[in-house]
């Protein structure tokens, strides 16, 4: 394993505004799939354990991708750049539907009332919710891209419930 | 619940039949405060015990009923019309709800309150002033377009042009095909004969508007029905034609607005 | 000079989608101008020298301002993951207007339908096209910006009509 192949992964990282998927990253750079595995390892090891306290930055998989992101002690000085797009009472009811999920639109009403449509909606068009129909009322669940987004390692809804669980008790904690 | 609708049932027939022969003293004494119930029209979800008693004693009296099954009755009655006001007050509520929120197959899923992990969960949630998500802090950057970029983006734009005039070539004809089978469909009609008249009279009207926008009522008289079917319609063909556009701020009611702005 | 400021002033400029100036910098992160100049020094000593072959990120200033970018070397990978700047649909637009200038927006639109009404509000709004009152239309021109931006040697919309001509027939022979 190369350094170069770790170094082409790292640009390609970088320069994606948005998480990338190991197809992705292999189209862009022309490396195998067994090369573009070995050098998220390494690079998530280089940012997230060697370099620990010489960098910000952290490679984390997010969902079935790979970003690179400010790491989050140092998130409040860099917020004024780049300011955050959604909404803190939409991040509630998502962290909501996340956990309940698969969720009926009318219970998640009479968890937080009727300002949820609204919510929903503006979920639905960020891509991070999905409504079907289901009788009178929507199934919500989150979408593929809501792991990618906020950067949580696994699709698996029992898995987000969980990291969600722990979130909410952390903030107690404190 | 169902003898109780016996009962009613049993009165309503004996007021139809004037007098029936009740044989039990049981049931006669129950159709009598039933009866009292239905005579004094009183209301059954909303019965004063205490004038329902003093009535039914007094009836039992002179219908020689022993008080001691008179007691049991009032006693039974007022705990059935209780049960029946109860009964009826969760009905009504459980209907609300069907209204204002969805329907009976809502009953919850997730059973979000059911589970202790679920419901404290929730709770914190609401209550925490920070969601528990936080949007991590990513690059946003954009790279600049090339030269090569533009070409090819101006190579595509015409043949989308070419697409676009053939569709809208396409557009037109139906267009015109579907408003002659209008305007056919409309002879006979009290507005037909000034029609196009009166199109092209509303469209000056607008174009000499001095906004963009207007109205609906600031380009017609309100006060003269004919003028406003007359204005509306016509409105609606320059709508159709695309020489306007046309919205309403409140439905169904609310004015109509009309917007030249981007059909010149 | 505290390691922090320097991984505070990293995550802003790490952030930040476009170059930032020192006075940007100090309003994010709290720091006076001395350590902002400080870490900035530090940070491209870090990146271009210490790391230089163990990252493909380079710090450097542009103009007055400071911004984190793939190196030269790594370029060609990551420009196939980065968001273009110019979405595909306004630039369409944009090549039509640069074409027929000075043009109509009421001709544009007849050529191409009215969603051109969006694409030139975008467009105006990168400064890429001049939208003048003309009647009841407006008359659209591209901005001095535009040969700037794509590298065209001339201002004169012939000339640059010309240009674009000869380009894509030329590119039609291919």
């Amino acid at each position: 394993m190369g350094v170069k192949e770790e170094r082409l992964v790292e640009s390609v990282l970088f320069s994606a505004s948005t998480p990338v998927s190991i197809e992705e990253i292999k189209e862009a750079t022309g490396l195998s799939k067994k090369k573009v595995d070995a050098a998220l390892v390494q690079l998530i090891k280089l940012y997230n354990v060697e370099r620990n306290k010489e960098t910000s930055i952290e490679v984390v998989k997010a969902g079935n991708k790979y970003t690179m992101q400010v790491k989050k002690k140092f998130f409040d000085q860099s917020v004024m750049v780049s300011k955050p797009e959604i909404q803190s009472h939409h991040l509630k009811t998502l962290a909501l539907i996340a956990f309940h999920q698969p969720v009926k639109q009318s219970n998640l009403r009479r968890m937080v009332g009727p300002k949820i449509y609204d919510h929903v909606d503006e979920l639905s068009a960020m891509k991070l919710v999905n409504a079907k129909k289901h009788g009178s009322t929507e199934m919500l669940t989150t979408t593929k891209l809501f792991p990618e987004y906020f950067g949580i390692d696994s699709t698996n809804p029992e898995e987000i419930r969980e990291f969600l669980a722990k979130k909410v008790i952390g903030s107690i904690k404190k | 619940m169902s003898r109780i609708n016996e009962y009613l049932d049993m009165v309503k027939i004996a007021r139809d039949r004037d007098g029936i022969f009740i044989g039990s003293p049981f049931d006669r004494s129950i159709y009598l405060a039933f009866d009292l119930v239905l005579h004094q029209q009183l209301n059954p979800w909303d019965i004063d015990l205490v004038n329902f008693s003093s009535m039914y004693l007094k009836k039992a009296q002179e219908e020689k009923i022993d008080l001691i099954t008179a007691g049991r009755i009032i006693y039974m009655a007022w705990k059935v019309l209780h049960m029946q006001s109860d009964n009826l007050v969760v009905h009504m509520e459980a209907k609300q709800d069907e209204e204002h929120d969805f329907g009976w197959e809502d009953i919850p899923t997730g059973a979000w309150f059911e589970s202790d992990d679920g419901y404290s969960y929730t709770n914190l949630v609401m209550k925490n002033p920070d969601p528990p998500l936080e949007e991590p802090l990513r690059r946003d950057s954009k790279r600049k377009i090339t030269l090569i970029e533009l070409l090819d983006a101006f190579d595509q734009a015409r043949k989308d042009a070419e697409e676009y005039q053939l569709l809208d070539q396409m557009r037109k004809k139906e267009r015109d095909r579907l408003a002659l089978k209008a305007r056919k469909a409309m002879k006979g009609a009290a507005h037909e004969d000034h029609l196009e008249e009166d199109i092209l009279a509303v469209w000056e009207k607008i174009q000499s508007y001095p906004k963009k926008s207007m109205s609906l009522s600031s380009i017609c008289n309100t006060d003269d029905f004919d003028e406003r079917i007359k204005t509306f319609l016509s409105v609606l063909f320059l709508a159709y034609d695309e020489k306007i556009r046309i919205y309403q701020r409140k439905f169904p009611f609310g004015e109509i607005y009309i917007k030249t702005i981007g059909y010149t």
